[in-house]
């Protein structure tokens, strides 16, 4: 791999951190990732994460590279530039479909402009914002950016620079929808779109033509947030991005710190880490079924849903006392050691969640309405799936093998049995069915696990204040909806110096008006409801 | 009126929190004085009204989800005859903001309340909704709802469990119990006006004249 | 009563109820006025445009087969009542019209125009 | 044969006619008359839809694995008044930009269209306000007005949502109504009139459904499929889908307009299951067989209405039933639905229908002693 | 050839029965590029509408076996009495005070710094004691219900275990600013030897 990127950059610097790094000039980005692209042997064709850095007197680029073939090969390429009044860099949205999104927050944060990027505008943030909330002097001064209750128009213009043969820069313009165009908002406050998302939707007749994705509703700054608390601090925040994964999520900020730190979790810990994730898993996929079903005008199909996780919910709150925002793991191991009678009830859990597989068949999977509804609609092909970086089991219903509990295991992942539930038609039939299908694996994760939990500590020493080395930190987890990353910049503070976070619903709505075109208005919803994302994991 | 008289199934009135409040809320509607027949009437009304809130979820996070548990089988708000969930804010008489309210959100809870039809309760569930919660110190986040439109009642909880939804619920019918039907005291409505800023200008609006004024931002 | 009467005490009953109702609604109902309530609700955004524009609707050709069949159905109703006093001729003169009417759907189907686009 | 009816409302009925038309002039007398029918037909209009939404409500629950509303009254069962109560004093408000007219002509439209169709059904022996000699034909015409106030509802409105909610609204309309007429026709054929009181007479030992069997059987599925169709209810509540369209055409309707709607919606379900009832069900009678007298005699102490009730019932909560077990329809799958599957079938059943007749394969036929139409 | 897409769906996904069994991992495949030209228009038409029927039946069973179910439920507040809320919800911050009117807070402030939002405010005062030392105690223990996000930070620092959270979780006010508890209670002071609760109670199962 070293020779592929010495080969395209020459002067690259190439460091062995915890992943291979390799720091290159704006200019030679675009060539490096080209060929690490289209390299035949293990094209790194699944962009990860795309993170904006801001190092004081450098604004930069982090791209964490992987390829779809073999997901524990990842390589990260960092890029800065000296000019903070204009900084322009190189967009890569030429390959990846995924970095489209991700560029333009990355403009809204740190106010890094993508050269070649076709669409400039400011992602979670209005367009009239002051300031780029994310930089290191940034002023949060209420008066600059005050709060309104009028609404704010929506500019359908979207800026962008190109670079055409010779290198010269030109700035221009583009119209993101016709004067004429019948545009329809779909959110914020709409039932259907799973939280606050805002899709304008220009119709044809009831056909749906382009999709313009509109995100920040719920948009809360907990990146900025995270920069001025403690590690133990931060820990109640990833609850609350992908809410339906909470204790997924917490664990991989948790194993992140942990590995910064040094710390070894009590084997204890780590069995009750993986049956609350998957626990967590079931219910994030059951909601998904409810609301996908819902989506489909199914209501019955929803409360039934919502039936069945309440009893996972009941082993929470008697776990951690916490119904849907957990509050169990914390740096080190767990907070609240498990009750008497937890194996009693998640043994009786899981029978129980079998029966109403089969129910859930009966009632909805075989239903000819539900049929017509779903398959053949919202075809999501592999190709796709990996540009727009699509995991979790979404992407899995493409054909696409992603599931880091394989690829990467972590914890106890290595050592219990499953299988990775892989459908190759790509479409909201087949994505319906690979969550049902891993609720079945959960459960047969769970199962194995749930007698074995071991005798001892649940919580490893640690010291009161954690302080991690410098360096920078990455840890991947399946997440209900996909691979959910953790990265930390560590400059050996109590605090850290930046954290992102890689949503995996951000992808799948990123890919929402490729799958989405020409079909119906009624499919869209539906579509949506097989993705299955959750808006404060993409606005964050 | 006397708050003894408000009553809710299977609730016992002492057993109610946060009574003073209301009590001065009731102190105040009644400073006029009351008429006996317009009393049974408004009774009726009143127990009309906080039996057939039909909410409108205004959703944003992790409390949409609790109140959706609260509207499944478990714990079931049709029996308080609130199932009757209107995405519509036309046909919606409560509505329950369940979740963050983040700067680039505020225009919308404002105008999606506007558009609610009159008698209009709102109930803010969650410490996001009451305070920005978790999020207080953040550039993009509101602090409450409150700061945007006038909020009946506060649940508390990160997010609140089902009971505690139901159990500010029932404040709230009580609240509505108590009010009287021919009293337009409910129709100008208290705002926090330091918040709200006109963008073109930069002053505070007036809010108190803001039902009566014609739109000062539309120009016309 | 003759029917004709009674059928205008229903549309009268009918009349009524609306009338009162939404008086007494109108008469009775809290009222506030704030300059966004007017609008239309959408999603809690000002629309973009108007909402009457021209937009292509796929129903068209659906109501041109129904006002077909439509017609069909005043001639068949009457013929209905009587189909027992006319016997197999009846069945035969209206087996030819509905034929060519199957045809007719058949053709439409056939050219894709119950396909929607 | 005369049987012992103790609870009919008949006797009643006619002692209050001929009171009228005795102490009074014709003209009084007919103006009391009307405004006494006046007024039963509202108060049974409001009581059969509050306790409708009742019912759904409660069989919904039910289904759901809930409980329902059951807080106000024994088990609920006074919540739709207080629903009423508080619709009935909630804002209208006034849109801007709608075309006002038109807007609120809407809920006329419906609720007019479910009146007039309302006041041809007979409830019972007697009870029956409109009764043309050309009924069928009478509902189908009264009832597709309804439509009519679905589509200026959403075209009015001047919102996206609703627009589009009207233009499915009218193909679905349409579509199904073919379907609905066709059905009827059927029974028509079978029956030999249009006089829905002639309709239920005609079944007394023979219901349609059961007389003219296999063609009978399928129009009686595709009147049900078609007349729930036409009262947009799920799995076709298309042109109110809350998924995607939030309310659909009547989204700025909001205090006593959008009850109107909403009453006019179950009314609806109602009268689809009334006329069904009436044309293939054998309408308020009772269960009679041929010869056993003691038999006939017991049916008839159950006076007709309940008889009637009951059996709309049961289809009532058959189109719940199908309301909450399945998702909603799409479009275009709909129309596939329509044109593709129950008109095609339609037409074949008809001719089949007229076949049976004409060569005497009824049941009727087949054993007069037993379901000779009567009488 | 008239099209039947529809149809030719539902068809095979039904008759291919192996796609339907949940622990199945091998993608159903085999409804796309089958062999289903050769068939009979006619036939599929009619077997198509069997099989939809087929199986929207069976959804309707099971919500008729629903219907005769034994409904799940809770009753709140008809069951306020029977109610039992797991111990380790966490509601509303408390501190413990025994029958002297005396907790164990120490005024240190710990709760204070790790608290993510800053939901908890402890207003010390300093007082002399008889001995003449200065001594900081605890003045207001200020805690903001509205703001708290439960995260159990501050009872697990705690030094002196002086704070549990209960689960009493009837919290709902007419007012924000009373959401805002003052934990001390009036008059209450620092108890000198043993606390209260001793460490474990609250955590351990």
């Amino acid at each position: 791999m070293k020779d592929i990127i010495l080969k395209a950059v020459p002067d690259a610097v190439i460091e062995e951190k915890q992943k291979l790094t390799v720091t290159v000039e704006p200019k030679q980005l675009h060539p490096l990732i080209k060929a690490l692209y289209s390299n035949k042997e293990l094209p790194f064709d699944y962009l990860i994460n795309l993170i904006g850095m801001d190092w004081g007197e450098k604004l930069g680029v982090m791209y964490l590279l992987s390829s779809s073939a073999d997901m524990s090969r990842e390589v990260v390429i960092i890029t800065s530039t000296d000019d903070r009044q204009n900084p322009l860099l190189y967009s890569i949205t030429d390959m990846y479909e995924a970095a489209h999104l991700n560029e333009r927050e990355v403009y809204a944060m740190f106010g890094i402009r993508f050269i070649n990027n076709p669409d400039m505008r400011r992602f979670l943030l209005d367009d009239d914002w002051n300031g780029f909330p994310l930089r290191k002097d940034y002023d949060a001064d209420s008066r600059l950016n005050p709060i309104t209750i009028v609404n704010k128009e929506i500019k359908d213009i979207a800026p962008f620079i190109m670079e055409d043969a010779d290198g010269k820069l030109t700035e221009g313009t583009t119209r993101i929808f016709d004067e004429n165009d019948y545009i329809i908002n779909i959110g914020p406050q709409h039932p259907s779109t799973h939280g606050v998302m805002h899709f304008r939707t220009s119709l044809d007749g009831e056909i749906v033509k382009k999709i313009d994705v509109n995100s920040g509703y719920i948009h809360r700054g907990i990146e900025k947030l995270c920069e001025n608390m403690t590690y133990p601090q931060i820990l109640h925040f990833t609850d609350r991005l992908d809410y339906l994964s909470a204790s997924i999520n917490r664990h991989a900020l948790c194993m992140c710190i942990e590995k910064a730190a040094e710390i070894e979790v009590p084997a204890r810990a780590e069995y009750i880490r993986v049956i609350m994730d998957e626990l967590n898993r079931i219910s994030s996929h059951l909601i998904a079924w409810s609301a996908h079903c819902n989506d489909l005008g199914a209501t019955t199909a929803f409360i039934y849903g919502v039936r069945e996780r309440e009893h996972v919910l009941d082993i929470f709150d008697k776990t951690c006392g916490g119904r849907l925002i957990v509050n169990q793991n914390v740096v080190g191991g767990v907070m609240f050691d498990i009750y008497p009678d937890f194996q009693k009830d998640v043994k009786a859990f899981i029978p129980y969640m079998r029966e109403k597989l089969v129910e859930y068949d009966d009632f909805f999977s075989h239903n000819a309405i539900a049929l017509g509804r779903m398959v053949k609609i919202g075809n999501l092909t592999r190709e796709d799936a990996i540009s727009y970086a699509v995991t979790g089991p979404a992407g899995r219903g493409s054909g696409w093998s992603c599931d880091v509990r394989k690829h990467k295991p972590y914890s106890l992942y290595d050592k219990v049995d499953f299988r990775e539930i892989i459908r190759n038609e790509g479409d909201s039939y087949a994505r319906y069915m690979n969550r049902l299908d891993e609720i079945e694996e959960s459960l047969h994760i769970i199962e194995q696990l749930v007698d074995n939990i071991p005798e001892g500590e649940i919580l490893a020493k640690v010291k009161p204040i954690i302080r991690l080395p410098e360096g920078q930190y990455f840890q991947s987890v399946e997440a209900g909806k996909g691979e959910f990353g953790v990265f930390i910049e560590s400059r050996g503070d109590k605090n850290p110096y930046r954290v992102k976070f890689r949503s995996p619903s951000l992808a799948a709505v990123s890919a929402m008006p490729l799958i989405c075109r020409d079909e119906k208005l009624t499919d869209f919803i539906g579509i949506g409801g097989s993705m299955d994302y959750v808006i404060p994991d993409i606005d964050r | 009126m006397d708050l003894k008289k408000v009553k809710i199934k299977a609730f016992p009135a002492e057993d109610f929190k946060d009574t003073d409040t209301l009590q001065a809320y009731i102190d105040e509607l009644n400073a006029n004085g009351t008429n006996v027949m317009v009393g049974k009437l408004d009774q009726m009304i009143n127990w009309g009204r906080a039996n057939s809130l039909w909410p409108l979820a205004f959703a944003t996070s992790c409390c949409g989800i609790e109140f959706m548990a609260a509207a499944a089988a478990h714990y079931d708000l049709a029996r308080f005859g609130m199932e009757v969930t209107r995405n519509s804010p036309r046909q919606a008489d409560l509505m329950v903001v369940a979740g963050t309210i983040v700067h680039k959100m505020g225009p919308l809870l404002r105008r999606v309340y506007d558009q609610m039809a009159e008698p209009k309760y709102v109930v803010a569930m969650g410490a996001c909704a009451i305070s920005g919660g978790p999020f207080v110190n953040s550039y993009h986040v509101i602090n409450g709802a409150e700061k945007i439109i006038p909020v009946d009642v506060y649940i508390p909880g990160c997010p609140p469990r089902p009971e505690s939804l139901f159990y500010g619920l029932l404040q709230l019918q009580r609240k509505v119990k108590a009010e009287k039907f021919f009293d337009n005291k409910r129709i100008v409505r208290p705002y926090n006006p330091a918040t709200l800023i006109d963008p073109k200008t930069g002053e505070a609006l007036d809010v108190k004249n803001e039902f009566k004024a014609p739109n000062p931002l539309k120009g016309k | 009563m003759d029917n004709v009467s009674l059928f205008v005490v229903v549309l009268l009953a009918g009349l009524t109820l609306v009338v009162v109702g939404l008086g007494a609604a109108l008469l009775l109902s809290p009222k506030s006025l704030n300059f966004q309530k007017g609008d239309p609700y959408e999603c809690g955004l000002p629309t973009h445009g108007t909402s009457w524009m021209q937009f292509r609707v796929g129903y068209y050709l659906y109501a041109i087969l129904f006002l077909m069949f439509d017609v069909e159905t005043i001639f068949l109703l009457p013929w209905s009542t009587v189909v027992r006093q006319l016997g197999m001729s009846g069945l035969i003169s209206i087996l030819i019209f509905i034929i060519i009417l199957g045809l007719g759907l058949a053709y439409a189907w056939r050219k894709g125009i119950l396909k929607w686009t | 044969m005369n049987y012992s009816q103790p609870l009919e409302l008949t006797g009643i009925i006619s002692t209050l006619d001929t009171f009228f038309r005795n102490n009074l002039t014709p003209f009084w007398a007919t103006f009391i008359e009307g405004a006494l029918i006046l007024i039963a037909i509202l108060a049974a209009y409001a009581i059969i839809a509050l306790a409708l939404i009742y019912i759904e409500r409660k069989i919904t629950a039910f289904f759901q694995s809930r409980l329902g509303p059951n807080r106000l009254g024994k088990y609920g069962v006074i919540q739709s008044i207080a629903d009423m109560v508080k619709i009935l004093i909630k804002e209208i408000i006034q849109i801007n930009d709608v075309d006002k007219f038109l807007f609120y002509a809407a809920p006329f439209f419906v609720i007019i269209s479910s009146v007039l169709t309302f006041g041809a059904i007979p409830f019972g022996m007697g009870l029956q306000a409109v009764d043309f000699k050309i009924g069928i034909i009478y509902v189908i015409a009264a009832s597709s007005l309804g439509v009519i106030g679905v589509l200026l509802a959403g075209w009015s409105s001047n919102n996206k949502y609703s627009m589009i909610g009207a233009m499915r609204s009218g193909a679905q309309f349409v579509s199904y109504e073919l379907s609905a007429a066709f059905s009827l026709m059927t029974i028509v054929v079978l029956s030999g009139t249009m006089q829905l009181s002639e309709i239920v007479e005609n079944q007394r030992y023979a219901w349609n459904l059961f007389n003219g069997h296999i063609p009978a059987m399928i129009a009686f599925v595709i009147y049900l499929i078609s007349g729930h169709a036409e009262t947009n209810r799920g799995p076709f509540d298309l042109p109110e889908a809350e998924g995607e369209l939030t309310a659909g055409y009547h989204t700025e309707y909001s205090g006593l307009q959008f009850g109107f709607f909403y009453l006019a919606e179950y009314l609806n379900m109602f009268i689809i299951a009334a006329v069904a009832t009436t044309v293939f069900l054998g309408g308020w009678m009772p269960i009679q067989i041929k010869g056993l007298d003691a038999f006939n005699q017991v049916m008839w102490y159950i006076p007709s209405y309940v008889w009637f009730f009951a059996k709309t019932g049961v289809l009532i909560f058959l189109s719940l039933w199908v309301r909450w077990s399945f998702p909603r329809m799409r479009i275009d799958l709909l129309l596939n639905l329509e044109w593709k599957y129950l008109l095609p079938i339609n037409l074949v059943n008809i001719l089949l229908m007229v076949l049976m007749v004409l060569a005497g394969w009824t049941l009727s036929d087949w054993f007069p002693g037993l379901f000779a139409i009567a009488p | 050839m008239l099209k039947f897409h529809f149809i030719r769906k539902i068809f095979f996904i039904l008759l291919d029965t192996n796609n339907f069994k949940i622990t199945q991992n091998i993608p159903p495949s085999g409804f796309r590029g089958a062999d289903i030209n050769n068939m009979n228009p006619f036939i599929k038409y009619i077997s198509g509408i069997f099989t939809a029927v087929k199986s929207l039946l069976g959804g309707m069973l099971v919500t008729w076996r629903e219907l005769w179910r034994k409904k799940v439920t809770m009753q709140y507040p008809e069951n306020r009495d029977t109610l039992v809320i797991s111990d380790r919800w966490r509601s509303e911050l408390t501190m413990p005070h025994d029958e002297n009117n005396e907790h164990a807070c120490t005024a240190c402030g710990i709760c204070m710094i790790n608290c993510p939002n800053g939901t908890i405010n402890v207003i010390s005062k300093t007082i002399e004691t008889e001995d003449g030392k200065k001594k900081k105690i605890l003045d207001k223990h200020i805690w903001d219900y509205g703001m708290c996000t439960f995260c159990n930070l501050c009872v697990i620092t705690c030094p002196s275990d002086a704070i549990i959270f209960n689960n009493d979780f009837e919290g709902a006010m007419f007012d924000r600013s009373k959401l805002v508890h003052q934990l001390n209670k009036p008059g209450s002071k620092l108890r000198e030897k043993k606390p209260l609760t001793p460490k474990g109670e609250q955590k351990a199962p």
